[in-house]
């Protein structure tokens, strides 16, 4: 029998999961280059929301969860403790943090590559680029 | 029938996910009851002034993951920005755009420019806040320069891409300032290097804090204020480079595709 | 006793903006064309937005249980609340002058647009 | 009184739910620039999900990058390119 | 107090919640570009209003960060999609 709290949980990942797949599908079968730019950054974005939710925990008490920030200025020994136990995953949010600058990036290079395109076929739609010889 | 095959891979891909999930991929306790060992061990070192052998000095995990724990893996996502960013440039060599500087009919309306105009200062405000406070409170150099980039962006649209230019932002002034942001990155690098050859003791590439076997580090504070050593210095010029970096791609993009299609033309001609 | 007004006084806010969010977004749903719908998203921005925000910004002063970290959430809420109400109006003008000149949200039955002819008599 | 942690799960079940209908619509619509539209919704929704799993450095380069930046240079490619997607 | 707050704040949280559905409604369905953006704008600058309360919620001061940031940016939408419509290039 499981919790109302893990159930809850459940539908937030698999509704992200289901983003992901709607999402693969926009950037393997939609024709426009311009629809596959879009549907790769909702792909990316909700690959990045998984990698988060794996680093959530579980809350004992209520009002028992922090970001990854200590506030106190002049920690004891048993602060930093109890900081470590309601404290989220920060790994997870370090390596998501770059992720999405470089995808950002990436996008723009995939952006001036799809004007190029435009510019000497005068298309975006893969399967009219097909056709085109030279 | 190709688009049924990968309709049924999607959903097989979908299931499979959901099983995994199901049968206890991600731990028996959805979500855990407490973090993981790894990330136990960096949240007690990220601010520990008992440990002063592992400890990176800032109160915040994420930067001291990000520019001290993991900062090599940061240091190459860096080269992946910077190169990605070299492709789109070199996508528009030789492209020049005219200058222009009679501006004022451009753009949006009166209104929109005058609230525009008292938000960049708000942007600049916030951004630098963002970047420079990152070690203490959320935030960083990528934040930063995420959220700088949105001011000329914000400028190019109200206004026009000339009135950019006009206020000193060209292609090559903002080349060499993300030039200045990624010499500055490596220059904080290799200080802690530098500190020791010259102090004729050992010491480490992204060295931050004062180690064992290598006594030689950064100060984590300058006077009362608490900089944590490398990383203030990592976030003010990440900041640079990503901020830098964008407006330049959106100077490029914002050119109109006459001009474009006119120079393109002349250059086929030329050959 | 300064910090439970503060506390009351937040709430009242917070319940008022509360209300026009609703009253708001029932609006945005119900009324038939774009120019109508403007009228409820200035309640939404400015009465949905900016009084919790004020009243947010009272709440945290009310919670003494925060320490001194709550005039940091009071600050926060006050900034926001300024650039909420600098922009909210602004980003709606230039949404609804771009869609009258660009003739992107045409009313039907148009019984008469006093803009469009001031423009057709200024340019001819 | 119900327990606050179910209430904020059931906040960002709410919101996962709403942003699987966002993404659909995104990818099924025709007009390029309501994709973006959509897709802009998307990230509102994802940036809210961000908040509640704690994570105030992820919404701090989420925000800019996917609802100030992407859709300005997605709507200046359609402004240079096409505004359909072709059937 | 700390009792008195957070009652408060849970009974208001589903009128919220509602509303979004609701405008939500409206950005998905909206007959044309300008309606969704006006839905999206009147829903992100409450979405910051909700923030800011579920900071204090939370008890986490440094969550109130994220407000402001959202509150700036959803200005930025407004303005691109107003330029789109209106001008012939982006860029002037």
């Amino acid at each position: 029998m499981i919790d109302v709290f893990t159930f809850l949980f459940t539908i937030c990942m698999l509704s992200i999961v289901v983003n992901l797949g709607i999402s693969l599908y926009g950037v393997l079968y939609k024709p426009s280059l311009i629809k596959k730019i879009i549907s790769l950054t909702i792909f990316s974005d909700s690959a990045n929301i998984t990698a988060i939710i794996i680093g959530y925990v579980r809350w004992r008490n209520p009002g028992e969860i922090a970001p990854p920030v200590l506030l106190n200025p002049n920690p004891t020994l048993e602060d930093i403790e109890e900081f470590a136990k309601v404290a989220v995953d920060p790994l997870p949010q370090a390596l998501v943090l770059t992720a999405i600058v470089i995808g950002l990036a990436v996008t723009l290079f995939l952006v001036f590559l799809t004007l190029q395109i435009y510019r000497f076929y005068g298309t975006t739609d893969v399967r009219r680029i097909a056709k085109l010889k030279g | 029938m190709r688009r049924l095959l990968g309709l049924l891979v999607i959903v097989l891909f979908i299931t499979l996910f959901a099983l995994v999930i199901a049968s206890g991929g991600l731990g028996y306790e959805v979500p855990p009851l407490r973090v993981r060992e790894l990330a136990r061990q960096f949240l007690i070192y990220a601010y520990n002034p008992f440990n002063t052998t592992f400890t990176a000095k800032s109160p915040e995990a994420v930067t001291s993951i990000v520019w001290d724990f993991r900062g090599l893996d940061t240091l190459f996502e860096t080269l992946v920005f910077y190169l990605a960013i070299i492709g789109a440039l070199s996508l528009y060599r030789g492209v020049e755009s005219e200058r222009r500087t009679e501006v004022i009919s451009l753009g949006l309306s009166p209104i929109v420019k005058t609230v525009t105009k008292v938000t960049t200062g708000i942007i600049i405000a916030v951004a630098a806040s963002i970047a420079l406070h990152g070690h203490l409170t959320p935030g960083g150099g990528f934040q930063g320069g995420a959220t700088a980039a949105v001011a000329p962006l914000l400028i190019l649209i109200v206004f026009s891409k000339y009135f950019l230019e006009n206020l000193g932002l060209r292609k090559n002034v903002l080349l060499a300032l993300r030039s200045i942001g990624l010499l500055g990155i490596g220059m904080t690098a290799f200080s802690a290097l530098i500190v020791g050859l010259m102090a004729n003791s050992p010491a480490y590439v992204f060295q931050n804090q004062p180690k064992p076997d290598a006594p030689v580090g950064l100060p984590a504070y300058i006077g009362d204020s608490l900089i944590s050593g490398t990383l203030w210095f990592f976030n003010f010029f990440e900041m640079f480079a990503v901020a830098a970096g964008f407006t330049v791609i959106f100077l490029l993009l914002g050119i109109p595709e006459g001009e474009i299609l006119k120079q393109l033309k002349e250059e086929a001609e030329e050959h | 006793m300064l910090e439970v007004i503060a506390i009351y006084l937040g709430q009242a806010l917070i319940a008022i903006g509360v209300f026009c969010d609703l009253i708001a977004a029932i609006g945005l749903l119900r009324f038939p064309n774009f120019y109508l719908r403007l009228h409820a998203a200035t309640v939404g921005t400015i009465g949905g937005a900016f009084v919790p925000l004020i009243g947010a910004a009272l709440l945290a002063i009310g919670s003494t249980y925060l320490g001194a970290y709550r005039w940091f959430i009071a600050g926060g809420a006050l900034v926001t609340a300024i650039i909420v109400l600098i922009l909210a109006p602004a980003g709606s003008h230039a949404l609804a002058r771009a869609a009258h000149r660009s003739r992107a949200a045409v009313v039907e039955p148009k019984v008469v647009d006093y803009l469009e002819e001031d423009e057709v008599s200024k340019s001819g | 009184m119900v327990e606050a942690s179910v209430i904020v799960l059931g906040i960002m079940a709410l919101f996962a739910l709403s942003s699987t209908i966002a993404t659909y619509l995104a990818i099924t619509e025709r007009s390029l620039v309501k994709a973006v539209l959509y897709s802009a919704v998307q990230s509102t929704l994802y940036a809210l999900i961000y908040y509640l799993l704690m994570a105030p450095d992820i919404v701090l380069v989420y925000v800019p990058v996917s609802v100030g930046l992407y859709p300005a240079i997605i709507l200046m490619l359609i402004k240079k390119t096409e505004k359909e997607e072709e059937g | 107090m700390k009792e008195l707050i957070s009652t408060f704040i849970i009974a208001v949280l589903p009128i919220y919640i509602a509303s979004f559905t609701l405008y939500m409604v409206r950005a998905l369905r909206g007959p044309t570009v300008p309606d969704t953006v006006l839905a999206i704008d009147a829903m992100t600058f409450d979405l910051a209003a909700f923030l800011v309360i579920l900071a204090i919620f939370f008890e986490s001061p440094i969550l109130v960060a994220t407000a402001i940031v959202l509150a700036l940016w959803i200005y930025s939408l407004d303005i691109y999609v107003a330029k789109y419509l209106e001008a012939r290039e982006m860029g002037e």
